[in-house]
């Protein structure tokens, strides 16, 4: 494979984050959100402009400093980042729209602040993207957490600082106490941490050994909030829409996922997990939180909330997918990043827009709001749909995939448990839609008349929408890259 | 003039602090200059002769042409080379970014106040710098004086109080440090530490030699503030002036942690420290309960620059601990550390200076509304609160990263565990910090800090601003930076340098 | 008995110099007084050049001052140790600098609190310190 | 507190009496600390410096650097003693609040003037101090007397000290002293007259730069800092000469340096930083 | 020189100092540090350690004992101990 040598990654990290003085600094709003234009469409464009390398099966390298001998904080773009990497920037640009309409609509305060800290968030997303290894990861890992706090605490409350506390202490202290800690055993055992195929261990360790790392790595990145942790998603849902919907069904929780995948491919080697058939204990735990998450979604009434546990499940479909070692199921698994992503996304600024245009925040609160704002109640249907896997959105092939997988794994006990949870999310979802376009007159809670939110709004989850619509007829660029990313 | 680096490093800022006495009798407005010049030529000897070392090895600069041990050598080795560069640089920065307070604080006293602050630069320096037992204790007496009449006068009157404790320790730390000294001149007769450790081999069995070893150790430690003898210094810092703290806190402590690391690695040779003497396991463990007890006092504490000397009595415990770890990797980290430490203290009361100047007092119900007022300011200190923390790319991380695997090495557990707990324990002092800063309402800044009324939040885009003069921000800024390049850089400093610094026969 | 007499005997300036020391350290630790501390130190300090005093000792040997004329080799052991008296000359400076510094110090305390005992100054700490919490 | 004292002293004591078990025995000529370095001082210090008092040749040439440092310590103690107590401007004035007070010389009437009252410009009232006796005519006088002879005897201890014993620091303190036993008999404010505070710390700056500076000079010369070689050619003496002349110079340096050190040190002590009324 | 008057010396200077620490009078404890002083400068001349008696007699039994004295006339003789 060869590997080109390029300063792109290390601009695509850096675009962002060289704007954020320039926001600081600008005077009124206008000027400011161009900026974040101007960055969003640029960082689009370096990332697409690596595609065909990537496609074509070379890897792009930049390394920046080498800090210990054998690790050094280095940029590597291969199928996989370049997949997680696509998403996050190409959804950036719709969620900064999205973001104008909602900031703006409800006047919120210290807008400034707030796009900076998104743009922060983004580079580091990026960076955790495009890092070679474990230690660059970490390092931009790190950078994404404190970036989010500022946004997840924007409301100043005090239910925002307890949940903002809340955040931190799940992040922060398992990135510390578990991460940390983790990644040196592995540095002192192997004199590495750099990713690749057949992961860092020579694999003569004890398996006992080898079970306690893997533990540590994977629920050490509680981004991807699989239970016992993850109790930090629902309570940063005090956060201002646009960041739970980029950030919060997109970028962190994504990172969490994306680091445990590479933690899986890339520390450990799919070989090594296999032979020491470790990869069923991570499948049992990602299955027990995906079927509790959505037995838990179904109990909420926050529509936000209730998306939050939704997708909590929905990242343990990507663990679990990867952790089958199947190769079907590990695509299923790599391209549910993208899939779930447009299909969520949508849904988070569904419920945005509800918020702005009526004030609602409960599910009980919307019987027949369909007939008040039709565009955004069949945006939420195809999000949904495509969250739940059904045809004709995206999330239909990752299901797919993941179902594959199994049967080539043959876990049937996964397979059951993809298949009841499908049936759950049906269940917290399609009841929100039907009752909010078939309801009789009386039972209405709204005038029968249409106002929709801001146009702001409404534009951006239309894209999204026809977006993951569009993923179930040209899914090819994700199938590719995951393809390769698996090594077919 | 290079061959005599050595020599102007320390004597440049001597010589000046006489003309700075005397200017400040004829005509205060020269002190100042004369004191930044003096310490950029110094701070540039310094780097010249880093440059040497890393080139052709140890310079040796004989003072008064006497050949060693019966005159004063100045050895200049990759350690004290490295060391030497950090002090100067920090004292230069300091100097500069402090004018406006001194001018403030001290209108009628520049010339003593810039007097003391070059002597004790030249101090620290000599310190570093020297090769004899006995010139160093003449230093460390140049430096502790100058510290106490720097730290004693300051706008809050508990100072001089604070200092006069301060100054009960250091006089017994350097007596202790002299005691020992007359020890090992006692059996071996001999000044010169490079002799001295020539001698020492064949009388490892000494009852003499081994009290000599623990009585420099505890004269040391009283000085550096390591854990049982730290009480003097959370006081001493916290009243003192922000030019005298921003200067004596990097620095102090960093340079007599490299005082200890030069009694294990060249006086007494690693070999009797850890082999002979069979006391690295209690002191690591010392190390430990002195992190842990800073993390916790830090908790308690309701002020800001009373946390940081918390933070700073809990970074001594990581450098001994790293130190006393008995294997190179720990010992790169502490020597790491001292870098990277006196780096992020100095960011981090820059910081707290800049606050200070602008509100008078670092009481935690005084800090209310802060990021909107001096967001630069408070930028650069959410650096160096990552640092102390331990985030990457920030240097603090590296320097943590080769403790804690120098820990798991010796399998030192208890020092990886209070290690990773005061990372914890500062995540949280700090964002406990942040959150006032952030989330609460601007309180009046006059008088002491009343719980105002919850205003809505504003929104219009510039809220009010009031930062510090750019004289106070600018160096700032440069420090904050300099903590993401040291750590970037990491790499090459441990190649280029720190290996050099350890000797060989500690693996 | 004879020779625990001679060692005691023989080395009868260490004991004393630890005596003496061990005094200025308690008297550092344990006074109340912020002078009493001062004299203490000093004990402390001197203790100590006592203590390097006694290594330069030669028995019957004269002070550190040549007599012979140019040429002769010198008889070293006629002569006491000069490094040591060199060493203390410094560390007597040393000694009377900080006296003065710390006795400014007092002095400068006495102007604000009008006492040198410690706990009485403590207490006085204290009750502003609740003052100012109260305002 | 006193438990803590006596328990940490015993232990301390404890364990130095403990090492001092492996001391050689007091004044044994062949202990190691007389037998390796010293001995090469006592040979040598006639033949290269020509200073017969060993002591002060090692103070001042061999480990001369030490003594720079040492001078610059007791400089250091003057300014901290200064800058910590002098009461200078505005904050120093409010600092001083005691009244003064006025003697009329020929009745002996006192009068009491608060602080900032106005005061009696008639020449026949002198200001004395608060603690004022009536003058004793022996004291004043023997002291009168003496401190001539004091300071003579100084100045030869400063420039005897290469044959006898003593040097600049014990002149230096010796000259410190005469003015300061001046002081002392009559008061501060006519001891300041005649020594003013200003001459008095330009002076103890300059004493030190007279030590560093001849080691700089040397530096500049091109050889290296304090080696009194390089004096050779300025002082048209040969190199041992050369290094005897520059022991010379220092020791009156450290003599200018130490003595107005000493009393900068006492005034600002006495008159409790406001120079106006001493002891 | 003969040890017996050393020791006896040495004795002294203990005794001074004791005193010198134990004497409920500020003043009293300046004058007697300085007797302490003096004693050990005399100890010091017997050991043939002219130079460094030379320097504490001025210094020690001279300049220190005034500082004292001076600083205790400007604050206070009291003392608890």
């Amino acid at each position: 494979m060869e590997t080109i040598t390029s300063i792109k990654p290390l601009l695509a990290v850096l675009v962002s984050l060289l704007i954020t003085p320039i926001l600081v600094s600008s005077r009124g709003p206008n000027v400011r959100e161009t900026w974040t234009f101007v960055a969003a469409g640029l960082k689009f464009l370096l990332v697409v402009s690596m595609v065909p390398a990537v496609l074509g099966g070379a890897e792009i390298v930049y390394t920046m400093a080498e800090v210990f001998p054998g690790v050094a904080i280095k940029f590597r773009v291969d199928a996989l980042g370049m997949l997680f990497a696509l998403v996050a920037s190409s959804l950036w640009i719709v969620t900064s729209a999205y973001s104008i309409g909602y900031m703006r609509g409800l006047n919120e305060h210290s807008q400034t602040r707030y796009f900076v800290f998104f743009a922060l968030a983004l580079s580091a997303t990026i960076g955790v993207a495009f890092s070679a290894n474990l230690l660059t990861l970490y390092l931009f890992y790190e950078m994404l957490s404190f970036a989010t706090y500022p946004l997840v605490t924007h409301h100043q409350d005090s239910e925002a600082r307890s949940s903002g506390r809340k955040y931190l202490l799940y992040i922060v202290g398992t990135s510390i106490g578990i991460v940390l800690p983790a990644m040196l055993i592995c540095y002192n055992m192997t004199g590495t941490l750099e990713f690749s195929r057949q992961g860092i261990f020579a694999g003569t360790e004890p398996r006992s050994t080898m079970l306690v790392l893997l533990l540590m790595l994977v629920l050490g990145f509680a981004k991807v909030a699989i239970m016992p942790l993850h109790s930090w998603l629902p309570a940063a849902m005090v956060a201002p829409t646009p960041v739970s919907a980029l950030l919060h069904a997109v970028a962190v929780v994504k990172v969490g996922a994306f680091s445990v995948l590479r933690v899986l491919t890339g520390i450990f080697g799919i070989d090594l997990l296999s032979r020491l058939d470790l990869g069923t204990v991570i499948c049992y735990i990602a299955a027990f939180t995906v079927i509790v998450a959505s037995l838990m979604a179904l109990s909420q009434d926050g529509l936000k909330r209730r998306l939050a546990f939704s997708t909590i499940g929905q990242l343990s479909y990507i663990v679990l997918g990867v952790a089958l070692l199947s190769p079907k199921g590990m695509i299923g698994g790599m391209t549910h990043i993208a899939m779930h992503a447009f299909g969520k996304i949508t849904l988070f600024f569904c419920a945005g827009a509800i918020f702005v245009a009526t004030g609602k925040k409960n599910i009980s609160e919307m019987v027949g709001i369909g007939k008040r704002m039709p565009v955004t109640m069949i945006a939420f249907f195809i999000g949904s749909l495509s969250v739940i896997g059904l045809p004709p959105t995206g999330g239909f092939f990752s299901k797919w995939y993941l179902v594959l997988g199994t049967l080539q794994a043959d876990q049937m006990p996964m397979l059951i448990v993809l298949l009841g949870s499908s049936l759950l999310n049906a269940a917290y979802f399609l009841p929100i839609v039907y009752r909010a376009f078939f309801c009789t007159a009386e039972e209405s809670m709204f005038p029968n008349t249409v106002q929709e939110a801001p146009v702001w709004c409404v534009t951006p989850l239309v894209i999204t929408a026809v977006g993951s619509v569009a993923l179930f007829f040209y899914p090819t660029v994700f199938l590719q890259l995951a393809e390769l990313a698996i090594g077919k | 003039m290079n061959a005599h680096y050595p020599a102007l490093l320390v004597t440049v800022p001597l010589l000046s602090g006489f003309v700075i006495s005397t200017a400040g009798w004829l005509n205060k407005r020269f002190c100042f200059p004369i004191a930044v010049a003096a310490l950029a030529v110094s701070a540039f000897s310094c780097v010249g002769v880093l440059l040497q070392v890393i080139e052709q090895g140890a310079v040796i600069y004989k003072l008064g042409a006497w050949e060693p041990p019966f005159g004063i050598v100045y050895h200049v080795d990759h350690l004290n080379g490295l060391v030497l560069v950090v002090v100067s640089m920090v004292a230069l920065i300091n100097l500069i970014a402090s004018k406006r307070t001194v001018q403030e604080e001290f209108p009628e006293k520049l010339g003593p106040f810039y007097t003391m602050y070059v002597f004790m630069c030249t101090g620290l320096l000599g310190i570093t710098v020297t090769g004899d037992a006995f010139n160093l204790y003449v230093l460390l007496e140049i430096t502790a004086l100058s510290g106490y009449g720097l730290l004693s006068m300051s706008n809050n009157d508990r100072s001089t109080f604070a200092t006069l404790n301060y100054l009960y320790m250091g006089t017994i730390g350097a007596c202790f440090y002299l005691l020992g000294v007359g020890y090992l001149y006692i059996v071996t007769g001999s000044l010169n530490m490079r002799d001295i450790a020539q001698i020492l081999p064949s009388l490892y069995g000494s009852k003499a030699v081994v009290a000599a070893f623990i009585i420099c150790l505890v004269g040391v430690w009283a000085k550096m503030a390591f854990f049982p003898l730290h009480g003097w210094l959370p006081n001493a810092y916290t009243f003192a002036s922000s030019a005298a703290s921003g200067l004596i806190t990097p620095l102090v402590t960093k340079v007599m942690i490299y005082v200890m690391i030069r009694l294990i690695l060249t006086i007494f040779t690693p070999a009797f420290a850890f082999s002979v003497v069979l006391v690295s396991k209690p002191i690591v463990w010392l190390a430990v309960i002195a992190i842990v007890m800073g993390a916790v006092l830090a908790l308690a504490s309701r002020n800001l620059k009373k946390m940081l000397t918390y933070i700073v009595v809990a970074e001594v415990g990581y450098m001994v601990g790293g130190a006393w770890l008995g294997n190179r990797i720990g010992m790169t980290g502490a020597i790491l550390h001292i870098v990277n430490d006196a780096l992020m203290t100095l960011c981090v009361f820059l910081a707290v200076g800049n606050i200070v100047y602008k509100i008078k007092d670092t009481g935690f119900e005084n800090l209310q509304g802060l990021f909107r007022k001096m967001p630069f300011t408070m930028g650069a200190f959410v650096i160096g609160a990552m640092s102390i923390i331990g985030v990457p790319p920030t240097c603090g991380f590296f320097s943590k990263w080769y403790l804690i695997s120098g820990g798991l090495q010796a399998g030192q557990y208890g020092f990886v565990a209070a290690l990773l707990f005061s990372s914890l324990v500062s995540v949280v002092l700090f964002f406990r910090v942040f959150e006032i800063g952030f989330y609460e309402p601007l309180a009046d800044h006059h008088g002491h800090g009343h719980s105002a009324p919850q205003p809505e939040p504003q929104p219009q885009m510039h809220p009010m601003m009031d930062e510090a003069p750019v004289s106070m921000l600018v160096p700032l800024m440069v420090v904050a930076a300099g903590l993401v390049l040291v750590g970037m850089y990491t790499g090459d400093i441990v190649e280029h340098i720190v290996r050099f610094a350890i000797p060989n026969a500690l693996i | 008995m004879e020779d625990i007499v001679q060692t005691v005997v023989a080395k009868y300036n260490y004991w004393i110099y630890i005596t003496l020391m061990m005094l200025g350290l308690y008297a550092m630790i344990a006074k109340n007084n912020l002078i009493k501390k001062i004299v203490g130190m000093n004990i402390f300090q001197t203790a100590i050049i006592l203590f390097y005093v006694s290594i330069g000792v030669k028995k019957n040997a004269t002070i550190p001052i040549m007599q012979e004329v140019h040429g002769h080799a010198v008889n070293v052991a006629a002569y006491h140790n000069p490094l040591p008296h060199v060493l203390m000359l410094t560390a007597i400076v040393v000694g009377v600098a900080t006296l003065g510094v710390a006795l400014a110090f007092a002095i400068r305390i006495y102007n604000q609190y009008k006492t040198l005992e410690e706990d009485e100054i403590l207490a006085q700490i204290r009750t502003r310190e609740e003052q100012m919490g109260k305002i | 507190m006193k438990i803590i004292g006596l328990f940490i002293v015993v232990l301390t004591g404890g364990f130095l009496i403990y090492a001092a078990a492996d001391f050689p025995a007091w004044g044994d000529p062949n202990s190691p600390a007389s037998l390796h370095v010293s001995p090469y001082y006592l040979e040598t210090t006639v033949e290269l410096t020509h200073v017969p008092n060993a002591v002060t040749s090692v103070v001042a040439d061999y480990r001369g650097y030490d003594t720079m440092f040492e001078t610059t310590v007791i400089f250091t103690a003057g300014v901290v003693c200064f800058f910590v107590l002098r009461a200078l401007g505005r904050k120093g004035l409010r600092e001083e609040s005691q009244e003064r007070l006025y003697r009329h010389v020929l009745t002996g009437v006192t009068v009491r003037v608060k602080a900032g009252g106005k005061i009696p410009e008639s020449s026949d009232f002198q200001r004395i101090d608060v603690s004022w006796t009536p003058p004793d005519l022996i004291i004043k006088t023997i002291c009168r007397l003496l401190v001539p002879f004091i300071q003579l005897f100084g100045l030869y201890v400063i420039c005897f000290g290469h044959y006898s014993p003593g040097g600049g620091f014990q002149g230096g303190v010796i000259l410190g002293a005469s003015i300061i036993v001046y002081a002392i008999s009559t008061d501060l404010r006519s001891a300041v007259q005649r020594f003013r505070e200003k001459t008095d710390a330009l002076l103890a700056a300059t004493g030190v730069f007279i030590y560093a500076g001849t080691g700089a000079l040397c530096l500049l010369l091109g050889f290296n800092f304090l080696d009194y070689h390089a004096l050779a050619p300025i002082l048209f003496v040969d190199r041992v000469m050369a290094r005897s002349h520059g022991i010379f110079i220092v020791e009156v340096g450290v003599g200018i340096a130490v003595m107005s050190t000493m009393i900068w040190i006492y005034n600002v002590l006495a008159s409790r930083g406001h120079y106006d009324e001493g002891l | 020189m003969f040890w017996q008057l050393d020791l006896a010396v040495l004795t002294l200077v203990v005794f001074a100092g004791i005193g010198s620490l134990m004497i409920k009078d500020l003043l009293g404890a300046g004058i007697l540090f300085g007797a302490y002083s003096f004693l050990m400068c005399l100890m010091w001349t017997v050991m043939g350690a002219v130079d460094v008696a030379f320097t504490e007699a001025c210094v020690g039994a001279g300049v220190s004992t005034v500082f004292f004295v001076a600083a205790v006339f400007r604050t206070t003789r009291r003392t608890k101990d």
